[in-house]
């Protein structure tokens, strides 16, 4: 099965219901090592994304991941902002002239967004950041994709390398971002970052079966 | 949550536009995107100053915009960087074609933003130098961190960089100006309450009836430790203690002080603190050569204080003592 | 009770110590009786413009003394009136024998005790002269009571009063200026939280998560009515209703306004005020010709606000662009 | 029995102890309809008393008197501190030139002093102040001496009718001071002032029996 514009479109306006009902628990998350704002911030950027979609969507693929680069990065603000927006940015470059998106388009769609966020954001694997469930999930998309698996058990395998990557935070010591300043004190807690990128590859995996 | 606002998303935009009504005469505010500029900006061959940041810090930074301090603030929400929309706008807005030095407090968020909106005006052809304020020394400073916040001696840096961008300085010197003020900075704060984030809706942290959170961030974020409530003159002497060891600062040195509010603790208590302050650097041979005692990097409503200590030299002080007129800091003007 | 104190009986000592330190080119601190006094008073020839009350409204009134405005403020105890001999030791230090005026908040304890002081000087062959400021519109003035608070408008007639003396004016015409200024002020204020006075420990009143009391004075006095709590909209527009009816205003007029934080609540919210309040008036033809937008007459660290009108004339609006060189307000210095 | 000069001064000692025990009931009567400063204003007065006595005792009753005028006024500061500060300042004229107080002497210390707060405070009985408990002690004495009471009577009678009208306060409406701000809200309170009127004249009537 292969992905067109509309199921594009699809994920990113789930991702805004997702992130409206995890805007508590990711924003709860963000208060015991953060300053208590991630899941408010996507909220924000979300819904101005479906706003913006309402008003003037894109015709094709590119187009959709563009406007939602642009949007989060006006909109989000805080680390996450530049982050998301740098992962949506290379997404779309990454889908450049691309009617369809085939099983491995969307994991170069993955690997080009990851990519985007660890030269934003200078985070190697173990310093308790987003990056953390995204590196494993999209190291388990092409694991899958060279298994010769289907678009939905890749990115199945995706969410479920992201959900181990996120519980994998926990015990980390925070090397980036705001929790870094709590140093030891950080040991125990789920990044909020690595949460919503779980929920991005997740929600990814439950639209595009 | 009981607080002066109508709608939490709308605070931010509802402020700045009573900020804009009440300094018609130093400033602007643009709404899409949202910034604050001086009300002459551009001013041709002058360097521009920018500065911002989360809001929930007035008067910093909206209310250091104005002549001799910053040329444009981006006020992002509350306690969330701005975007890169928005400074690369505020920096088209103040370059007089000599350039624009955009004064970021280290924070990764708005390090990031900040990069964005550079790489977008370097794109236009405008000079932008950044310099990263991180002088907390509540924080451990580790290359396997994201070090030192900025804090307090982001006021000083701005008016400072300010002062010498009015005087006609070239970008490169003002740049190295603030590089060397941030280097000469250290600070520490401390909180007795929490506050509460409008869109949140209740308090960012909880302390007890009796404790206190030493070295604590601008927003909140705990710090070094959770102690139990100790006399001012302790608390003092704690932070001065570790702000002093950790430059370190020498007998004979002269400083720019600064005792800033957090927001919710009396100005007779700032006093009080000042009072304290002095004394200790003076037994320790350090001249307090000039100094300010207020609100001027708070965290909303929260109750506490930070100490600032910012070693000067004689250029510095001249700089100081330049006319400024922003509606949070004024003199000469 | 968590404060930045040492001893809850010495705050106010060791803040004018402090404040002392931070100012010496403003001004003096006389700890035996406690006063504080212009630098370089007094001044031959010039009218001498005293005001005092009790602690903890900071920065009036200590923060006011300076050029341009008083030349010596007499604390009391926190939100206790002074007592007679700190304002008899204050009048002769500011009296340049052009005689001195004392602007008084019309509390009983505050009349009283500035009554017998006056009678002391008089007996020193000193001319003192005295006004009472009552501006508060949430008390009922009538024969039968204490008669309205003097709140806000205080600030504006030491600063406007302080001009005139500083013009050089003769007492009788600082005098008048300052009925004049009184009877053409009008000030609301409401509380979203209470304060706690050091001495006292706990909270000077209780307010429920959802309550806010409005009309309430400047020591925690309760107000008018206690209500749930309302968007700022709303608030603002009772108590701009409540003021512009009492003169009343008129289309046409030009007023001074301040906008005024009770100490714990953002700047951030207390523009957000401004930015209802400008609108209000000029949707009734009042031109808002000055104001003044922060923390003036503080309750220590009580939340909430209050607006203060001025009809203003042309002589007015002259005097108050004229220098002001005070730790609390200043332009043009 | 008439007073010397050490049963004044025993007077003003134990004045001290007794505003010291009630000064958080007469800071609590004061937060109801008041600033909440009473009891703190009182204590540190007569405690700034003790301590000039123990520095500097004036040999006779009228400049004990006048001491404690002067102290007060000095350290009470707030409504109370010019009132009583008036109230001793009369007493002590009444008392020039005495060296023992009679029964008639005390009655007129007690006049004087009262003169002198209404003419300082312009309060008249039923408005809700200090008046309302020493108006009708003073009248109380008057009618005791009248009647050929000895001292201690007398002074008993003045606590009581004190007593009465400290309570009598209780449905007025206050017209006089902070209180009257309040209007009708001040209504079912005890006054302060007339709390501590009360307790100047009942400790006055123990130590002098
Ligand atoms: N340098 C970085 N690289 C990758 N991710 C980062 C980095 N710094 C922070 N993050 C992620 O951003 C998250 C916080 O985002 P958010 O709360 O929106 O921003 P802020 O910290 O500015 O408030 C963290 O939980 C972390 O996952
Ligand atoms: N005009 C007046 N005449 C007589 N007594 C007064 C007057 N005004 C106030 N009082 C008394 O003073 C008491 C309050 O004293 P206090 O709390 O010490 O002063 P303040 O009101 O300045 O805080 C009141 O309870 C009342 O009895
Ligand atoms: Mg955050
Ligand atoms: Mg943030
Ligand atoms: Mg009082
Ligand atoms: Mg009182």
């Amino acid at each position: 099965m292969a992905l067109g514009r509309d199921d594009v479109a699809a994920w990113l306006r789930a991702l805004r219901v997702v992130y409206a009902e995890n805007k508590t628990l990711l924003t709860d998350l963000d208060a015991a090592i953060g300053d208590a704002d991630h899941g408010i911030n996507l909220d924000r950027g979300f819904s101005a994304l479906v706003a913006e979609l309402d008003k003037n969507a894109p015709a094709d693929i590119r187009g959709l991941l563009q406007t939602t680069a642009m949007t989060l990065i006006r909109h989000v603000g805080g680390a996450a902002g530049p982050l998301y927006g740098t992962f949506f940015l290379r997404a779309a470059s990454a889908c450049a002239g691309k009617q369809r998106l085939e099983a491995p388009d969307v994991v170069a769609l993955f690997e080009a967004g990851l990519q985007g966020i660890v030269e934003r954001g200078k985070a190697a694997p173990g310093e308790k950041t987003m990056v953390d469930a995204l590196a494993p999930a999209v190291e388990a998309m092409q694991r899958s994709l060279g298994d010769g698996g289907r678009l939905g058990d890749i990115l199945q395998a995706g969410a479920q390398a992201a959900e181990e990557g996120m519980k994998a935070t926990i015990p980390m010591e925070a090397r980036k971002g705001r929790a870094s300043y709590l140093g030891p004190r950080s040991v125990g807690h789920q990044d909020p970052g690595a949460t919503s990128a779980w929920l991005l590859v997740k929600t990814a995996a439950e639209r595009w079966r | 949550m009981k607080k002066l606002i109508n709608d939490p998303d709308r605070v931010v935009l509802e402020s700045l536009a009573g900020l804009a009504l009440a300094h018609p005469e130093i400033l602007r505010v643009s709404f899409d995107p949202v910034y604050v500029v001086r009300a002459d900006a551009p001013r041709p061959g002058k360097v521009g100053v920018i500065s911002g940041g989360g809001s929930g810090h007035e008067p910093m930074h909206v209310g250091f915009v104005g002549r001799g301090m910053l040329d444009a603030a981006c006020p992002g929400q509350v306690f969330t960087s701005p975007t890169p929309d928005q400074i690369e706008a505020a920096t088209r807005a103040v370059d007089g074609g000599a350039g624009v030095l955009h004064i970021i407090k280290n924070y990764t968020g708005d390090i990031m933003n900040f990069e964005m909106a550079a790489e977008l005006c370097r794109a236009q052809g405008i000079t932008v130098r950044a310099v990263v304020i991180n002088d907390d020394v509540a924080v451990e400073d580790s290359l396997y961190t994201a070090g030192r916040r900025g804090v307090g001696a982001t006021v000083l840096a701005e008016r400072l960089c300010g002062a010498a961008a009015e005087r006609g300085w070239a970008l490169e010197r003002v740049e190295a100006l603030c590089r060397r003020v941030n280097a000469a900075a250290r600070s520490m704060g401390m909180a007795l309450t929490p506050c509460t984030v409008p869109a949140a809706g209740r308090p960012n942290f909880q302390l007890g009836p009796d404790e206190i959170e030493m070295g604590i961030g601008i927003h909140g974020e705990p710090g070094r430790e959770r102690t139990r409530w100790r006399p001012a003159r302790e608390i003092v002497a704690r932070m001065t203690e570790t702000i002093l060891a950790d430059l370190p600062f020498e007998r004979g040195d002269r400083v720019i002080a600064m005792v800033n509010g957090m927001g919710g603790t009396p100005l007779m208590e700032l006093y009080l603190v000042y009072g304290e302050l002095q004394p200790l650097l003076e037994a320790r041979g350090i001249t307090v050569a000039r100094r300010l005692v207020g609100n001027y990097v708070t965290s909303l409503e929260m109750a506490g204080c930070s100490i600032t200590l910012v070693k000067a030299d004689d250029e510095m002080l001249s700089l100081w003592d330049d006319p400024v007129l922003t509606p949070g800091l004024r003199w000469g003007a």
